[in-house]
């Protein structure tokens, strides 16, 4: 059955739509991805879909419940993770801090526990720490677990956002641009990583830009442009797909294209 | 053995507030340090409010006042016991915070900080405005705690600064000991986090609403802890201990040692309540020093004195 | 910046050792608001104390003994009062305190020198310094509580009976207001109106306009300090309210005149002391040559014109002065102990007749009662 | 007209640019192709002064411009059509095309604004309205006529297509083509490969902050390489 | 009716002396993002300096524009020394770097000048004027008259000028300002100094009314700032509305519900149009992106 169910998504912005009438569905264990070119739309239907933004049309069914509109904290409850193209790590905090918070749904307990150090509180710490230095080591950050997550490079800061969000044991994973910034070798891991936690029978909805990753990897493909859905399918489909090829290399690439063939 | 760094904090601290007395030529210094201690022991409370959650209080000598008046009024009004009124006026602020902080705290930045200017506002003008009830901007006399002289019959003397050297370090370091787990805890981490991004904090399933009301109500209590201690100590309370001076007061301690750090931020409460006696042979120089020290800090340190120093010289180590 | 720190902590070193190595005969303290909401009143009395005690050294100390002056600004914080008289008691070893410019700041130092029995004479107004009447607490000015009995006496014998009344919300105008309140029915005065404005307001006309809506209202009473009183005077004058104007003797200066303009102030009535109309005392008044020495010196010494509230500070060293002279030794107690026996001292407030049971030592008769004429005062027979 | 030699640049600790090579002779249109990510805008902040440059060379008109602060390089003849249009939302589209011409106080700025709106006349239309209110087509075409307002002998563009229909996609590279004959220099940094490269008269190809390779536009367009590195087949 | 006349204009004398504090905070927010809290200082120099150049023997105009110039090069100063080197610090930091700022200038004043109230002749003399039953003195209509000029001539500054659009289009967006040739940084400059301007001229308008002293600054700028949030931060269009909204509901709740509590609702009225409008009466919405 599908997990996430997306039905006529819309948000304006200043009177422009930004996103319009967009809709989809994830299975279980699927890889969905979302393309388009820069301005297409993509991280706003995720603001829409995690919580972010109120969307102005439309509406997320998740796990069969309708959560439009629904605070991303109370999305994280119902087994909704994301990471963000914008990097937003805690700043401050140690690489290991930065996962541990990812537990905070079966750590968190009274404060009073915890500010008097009592042991369930202790106990909540240790098996959110047990269960971060697991997550890095499986993004191979084990060895940066005590530094500041701000020293590290882009690249891990990547990794950093998608062993938070797996920290939640997510049903359904938003991953934005988990490739970007990085180069040959750290994609190649990344793109592995994804394809494993996807084989957990975590549901993945995917913005990427880098296309090898995309076409490798996706069951489903949906494309925006312009803030609309204007084509979808697996990616055998949709790379033949003209409006895409022309959204992406410019229409003229259509007719390069015909010359080729 | 290799200690933590909650540990190590606490350790620096306990042996300063232990050891300093076999130094200090007169009864005078104990004073001081009490002040230092009563004013750590609310900015501890800004740590967890402003260093861990990142938001801004420019009334909580607010609560302050509340804690200090407490003690004040309920002995008189409801014939309680010093120390349970002290405990009173801990719930009334941890009350207060929860209904105020619920509307404000939606508030960010800069809107932030004059909604809870205009709440310490408040909270300054009643105890000033109801004289009738809080002895008016006089102020009021609040009565002898009684632990001195039961301490004596017990064997124990101690002269007036000394005893409240030791009950205010004592409660410094019982402050300091709540925030450090604190902030190691799952608790802490959410604060810190969502300090590092609400956005994030929301999707790891944070409550951004309910932390950030937390550690004001936290916070709020540490205030009120601290002015409960000074009205005991000095035996009288005026609504200057609420007003806007002394919350800026707390804040800049804070900021100036380190926001972020417990020890920092104690480091700032030590400076800025040292630097004025420092500076009494300066005189009318006072103020334009200590808006120097403000000024030069904030511009050139900006994690705060403590950690900048302390980063100094891991630098220089590595 | 690390030079800075560096001289900031040479710094504290070194006032630190001034204080410990500090000698001298007679260890005076003083905690005055020299800065802070109550800085026109701390500041002339930190200059009256340094001024005199110069003077007093000059000419050969007490009895050969010279007074060391330690003198600390407290900013009118409470908090840091109490903590500036610990510092005298326990660090400079001080033998008697002169300060506390404000009653809270007195307030709080009380505690300290109760505790060290160390002799505290206080500059403040507020009547519960004295009363209670405490062991070492003395103080120089007349209470709030006899400052609203001579205006009430005044508005008494002119035949006003129904008043209006404007506080400050400060610690001075609220005090006074309470104090007012309280002894009104002894003189047979009623409070129609009972109006407050806050120590920075610019402006008054809202409440005065009210005031003056109640037509029964025969005189107007407003007690406060700083720049209050002065706009209210000027708002009084804008509204064209003819009703007898009565301030406090929180605006007891030339000063006062000046910012609420001649015009304006004409006709106010206030209680004062012989310091301001040192001039206009009869020739044989016991007073003139006190007030007229102090007024010349201070003048001479400072350019600004001499104020009530450093008349305060005057008879407290005075009475200091005039102890130590009198004492079996220099130790606190005995010092407290000539204080009490103060008897006949003529200061600027007043003589100067201590008890244990009056530890103020002022009559209403030594309060006067002043106009302000032509933009000067003139006496009020 | 403009060279740039080996030109690093960071953001913090993450280097964008590695080193790269280019070069625009006047008269030219050279596009800078290449996917999200790969540093052509960093490229261009680069150029106009408002990214720090942490290696490497740029010269303009025979001078070096590296050390030549952000708000002084207009004055050498170079403006930019940011990414993500950066328009002043809260000003009027006349105020932003006055704006746009803010170094020159003569009559000439009145008719450079006709010829403005002569080239984009919806901006007529809509000169006294707030120019946030403008759809994302018009915006773009203010930032492209706020930029030549500043009289530029060397326009860098950034994304002039993104998050545009294609029909406003062709009207926009059509404006790029006809400024040749206004003499203006154009650098063109494009995600839109094909439209971009079927105006310029050559190109770069910029992967993960290097130029992986460059020639005439023509060659480009007809390489099999390009196709794959945006579409991964 | 001649007590809400008299309310009334209480209220809006009042209200100007704030409407021109929060015009100058307004332009320094709108340039940098700064709330300054030393601008009560300003209006407090351009008191004192004045006061003192006109005992020194110096006809009141030119006291005055002394006064001015001076303050504003104590801005320019402010801003070079302090603010551009802690440009990004976080809005904790800003905020005691200012209160810094403005417990470092009262400390100069304090010594340089001294610890006196001081006061002004007013402007055109002291006889009031009567309007509809109530009284008004002249130099509150030159206060009234100094926050319409200011706001016109900011508002005209802003939208008639080249270098006034350069301003906003600084505040609107910085990286495109630089890109079209404004040298930002002169723009900040600017900034503090017209903004120290301001307050001098607020100090030397209000002078006569509500006299001077060293330490008059920090209540000025709080309910300046107040005045400023309620209008919404960095519109001046609010910081006129906002200061005079302000003055109005404290000589409102004066006479008419006790004069103890003025402040007191004034600020609760301040939280109430917050809770409702979280950017002020005039203020933008500002949508965060992620």
């Amino acid at each position: 059955m599908s997990l996430l169910v997306v039905e006529g998504l819309g948000i304006k912005f200043g009177g422009l739509h930004a996103v319009k009438d967009v809709g989809f569905t994830l299975k279980s264990g699927e890889i969905v991805s979302i393309i388009g070119p820069n301005g297409a739309g993509k991280t706003t239907l995720f603001n829409m879909i995690s919580g972010i933004y109120l969307p102005l049309a439309g509406r997320v069914m998740l796990n069969g419940e309708d959560v439009t509109g629904m605070s991303p904290n109370r999305l994280a409850e119902r087994g909704l993770s994301r990471t963000f193209q914008n990097l937003q790590i805690f700043q401050s905090m140690t690489v290991l801090e930065n996962v541990m918070a990812g537990f905070h749904l079966q750590a968190r307990g009274p404060v009073l526990s915890d500010m008097l150090g009592l042991p369930g509180s202790r106990r909540r710490s240790r098996e959110a720490e047990a269960g971060a230095r697991l997550l890095l080591e499986r993004v191979g950050l084990e060895r940066a677990a005590e530094r500041e997550a701000g020293a590290l490079s882009y690249g891990a800061l990547k990794r950093l956002e998608i062993a938070r969000a797996l920290a939640l044991r997510p049903k359904v994973l938003l991953l934005d641009e988990p490739a970007a910034g990085c180069n040959a070798v750290e994609t190649e891991e990344i793109d592995h990583l994804i394809a494993a936690v996807a084989a957990e029978g975590v549901s993945i909805l995917l913005v990427e830009h880098d296309m090898k990753m995309v076409m490798r990897i996706s069951n489903h493909i949906v494309v925006l442009d312009y803030g609309e859905k204007i084509a979808e399918g697996d990616p055998a489909t949709v790379s033949r797909d003209k409006r895409v090829i022309a959204a992406y290399l410019g229409a003229q690439a259509t007719e390069a294209a015909n010359a080729d063939g | 053995m290799k200690l933590s760094a909650k540990q190590a904090s606490l350790l620096v601290l306990a042996v300063l507030i232990v050891l300093s007395p076999f130094f200090f030529p007169s009864g005078y210094y104990f004073r001081v340090g009490s002040l230092l201690f009563v004013n750590g022991l609310a900015v501890v409370g800004i740590v967890i409010l402003t260093g861990f959650a990142g938001q801004i209080s420019l009334g909580h000598a607010g609560f302050v006042g509340i804690g200090a008046y407490a003690c004040a009024l309920a002995p008189a009004y409801l014939g309680l016991h010093p120390a349970l009124s002290a405990v009173l006026g801990a719930v009334v602020s941890g009350a207060t915070a929860y209904l105020v902080g619920r509307p404000i705290l939606r508030l960010k930045g800069y809107y932030l900080a004059v909604a809870s200017l205009g709440f310490g506002i408040l909270v300054s003008m009643v105890l000033a405005n109801e004289a009738r009830w809080t002895g008016g901007p006089d102020g009021i006399k609040t009565p002898d705690l009684g632990l001195r002289g039961l301490l004596a019959d017990m064997g124990l003397e101690l002269t007036n600064p000394q005893f409240w050297y030791a009950l205010s370090g004592l409660a410094l370091l019982i402050g300091a000991w709540l925030a450090l787990n604190l902030r190691d805890s799952p608790t802490g981490r959410a604060l810190r986090a969502l300090h590092g991004s609400e956005v994030a904090a929301r999707t790891v399933g944070i409550d951004v609403a309910q932390a950030k009301l937390m550690a004001f109500v936290v916070s709020a209590v540490y205030a009120s802890a601290s002015g409960s201690l000074l009205a005991l100590q000095n035996r009288f309370i005026t609504p200057d201990v609420a007003g806007y001076m002394h919350s800026i007061e707390l804040v800049t301690m804070a900021v100036l040692g380190g926001a972020g750090s417990v020890l920092g931020a104690i480091f700032g409460a030590g400076i800025l309540t040292l630097l004025p006696q420092a500076l009494t042979v300066f005189q009318n120089y006072e103020q334009i020093m200590l808006g120097l020290v403000m000024m030069l800090v904030m511009v050139f340190m900006r994690q705060g004195l403590l950690p900048s120093v302390l980063g100094l010289m891991r630098g220089r180590g590595e | 910046m690390r030079k800075l720190l560096t001289g900031v902590a040479l710094a504290s070193l070194a006032s630190l050792s001034f204080a410990s190595f500090a000698w001298a005969d007679i260890k005076l303290g003083a905690t005055v608001s020299e800065t802070g909401p109550a800085s026109f009143l701390g500041d002339p009395e930190a200059k009256t104390l340094k001024l005199m005690v110069e003077q007093i050294n000059a000419s050969g100390g007490i009895k050969g003994e010279k007074i060391k002056l330690f003198l600390y600004d407290d900013g009118g914080d409470p908090n840091k009062a109490r903590t500036f008289a610990t510092r005298l008691v326990e660090d400079d070893g001080v033998v008697a305190i002169i300060g506390g410019t404000t009653t809270g700041t007195s307030m709080s130092v009380m505690p300290v020198v109760e505790d060290a029995k160390i002799p505290f004479i206080s500059l403040a107004g507020a009547i519960e310094i004295i009363d209670p009447v405490r062991p070492n607490t003395f103080k120089t000015p007349h209470t709030d509580r006899m400052a609203c009995e001579k205006i009430f006496d005044d508005m008494k014998k002119r035949g006003y009976t129904k008043i209006g009344m404007l506080s400050g919300t400060d610690g001075f105008g609220a005090s006074m207001r309470a104090q007012c309140l309280a002894v009104a029915p002894n003189y047979g005065i009623t409070i129609l109106a009972d109006e407050n404005y806050g120590p920075k307001d610019a402006d008054m006309t809202p409440q005065l306009t009210n005031i003056r809506g109640k037509s029964d209202i025969q005189a107007v009473l407003s007690p406060g300090f700083g720049q209050g009183p002065a706009i209210v005077t000027r708002n009084y004058a804008q509204l064209g309210i003819t009703l007898p104007l009565y301030q406090s003797h929180g605006v007891a200066s030339n000063g006062f005149i000046e910012l609420a303009g001649a015009k304006a102030s004409e006709g106010v009535r206030l209680p004062g002391t012989a310091l301001l109309v040192g001039e206009l005392l009869a020739d044989n008044d016991p007073q003139k040559p006190v007030v007229m020495a102090y007024k010349t010196a201070f003048e001479k010494a400072t350019g600004t014109p001499v104020s009530t509230f450093g008349g305060y500070a005057h008879d407290a060293l005075r009475i200091f002065v005039d102890a130590v002279s009198r004492s079996k030794s220099t130790k606190p107690a005995d010092i407290r102990d000539a204080i009490e026996k103060t008897s006949g001292l003529v200061g600027t407030t007043g003589t100067v007749t201590m008890s244990p049971k009056d530890h103020l030592g002022l009559d209403l008769g030594s309060f006067r009662m002043l106009e302000i004429k032509n933009g000067g005062w003139v006496l009020v027979k | 007209m403009l060279t740039v030699e080996g030109l690093r640049s960071r953001y913090g600790r993450i280097e964008v640019l590695h080193g790269v090579d280019l070069h625009v002779d006047s008269g030219e249109i050279v596009a800078v192709v290449g996917a999200n990510g790969a540093g052509k805008t960093t490229l261009l902040r680069c150029l106009s002064g408002v990214q720090p440059v942490s290696a490497g060379q740029i010269m303009f008109r025979g001078e070096p411009l590296t050390a030549v602060p952000a708000f002084r390089r207009l004055q050498r003849g170079l403006a930019q059509s940011p990414e993500g249009r950066q328009i002043f939302t809260n000003l009027t589209v006349e105020e932003n095309l006055r704006l746009g011409a803010f170094i020159y106080e003569d009559e000439r700025v009145d008719r450079d604004m006709q010829d403005a709106f002569a080239m984009f006349p919806i901006l007529r239309e809509k000169r006294n309205l707030a120019a946030g209110g403008l759809s994302g087509g018009q915006q773009q075409m203010l930032a492209i006529a706020r930029a030549l307002m500043g009289r530029p002998a060397c326009l860098l563009l950034d994304e002039p297509s993104m998050g545009l229909a294609p029909i406003l996609v062709a009207q926009i590279f059509d404006v790029v083509k006809s400024l040749k004959a206004l003499d203006v220099t154009v650098l063109l940094v494009e995600q839109n490969a094909f439209g971009a490269l079927s105006i310029a008269d050559r190109g770069y190809v910029l992967e993960t902050g290097r130029i992986s390779f460059e020639g005439a536009a023509a060659e480009l367009i007809a390489d099999p390489r390009i196709r794959e590195a945006y579409l991964g087949i | 009716m001649p007590e809400l006349m008299q309310f009334l204009l209480s209220g809006i004398t009042v209200g100007a002396v704030y409407a021109l504090v929060a015009l100058g905070f307004t332009i320094i927010y709108n340039a940098s993002d700064v709330v300054n809290f030393a601008q009560g200082e300003f209006v407090m120099l351009g008191g004192m300096i004045t006061v003192f150049a006109y005992q020194a023997g110096l006809p009141l105009p030119l006291a005055a524009l002394i006064a001015i110039a001076a303050t504003a090069a104590a801005g320019v100063a402010f801003n070079k020394l302090a603010i551009e080197t802690a440009r990004g610090a976080p809005v904790v930091s800003l905020i005691i770097i200012t209160i810094g700022a403005s417990i470092f200038i009262q400390g100069v004043a304090q010594v340089v000048f001294d610890k006196q109230l001081h006061r002004l002749p007013a402007f055109s003399g002291d006889e009031p004027l009567h309007v509809f039953g109530a009284t008004i003195l002249p130099q509150s209509l030159w206060v009234m008259g100094g926050a319409l000029i200011v706001f016109v001539g900011l508002w005209v500054f802003f939208t008639r000028t080249l270098t006034g659009r350069a301003v906003l289009a600084t505040s609107n967006n910085r990286l495109a300002a630089q890109l079209v040739g404004i040298n930002t940084n002169f723009v900040m400059t600017l900034s503090f100094g017209l903004s120290a301007a301001i307050g001098a001229l607020a100090g030397v308008l209000v002078t006569p009314i509500t006299l001077t002293s060293y330490q008059i600054g920090i209540s000025l700028a709080l309910k300046g700032f107040a005045a400023a949030m309620l209008g919404g931060m960095g519109n001046p269009k609010g910081a006129l509305v906002g200061g005079i909204a302000l003055g109005l509901l404290e000589a409102l709740t004066a006479g008419y519900l006790s004069s103890q509590y003025k402040d007191a609702v004034a600020f609760v009225v301040i939280l109430a149009v917050l809770f409702a409008m979280p950017q002020g009466l005039f203020g933008r919405k500002a949508m965060e992106r992620v």
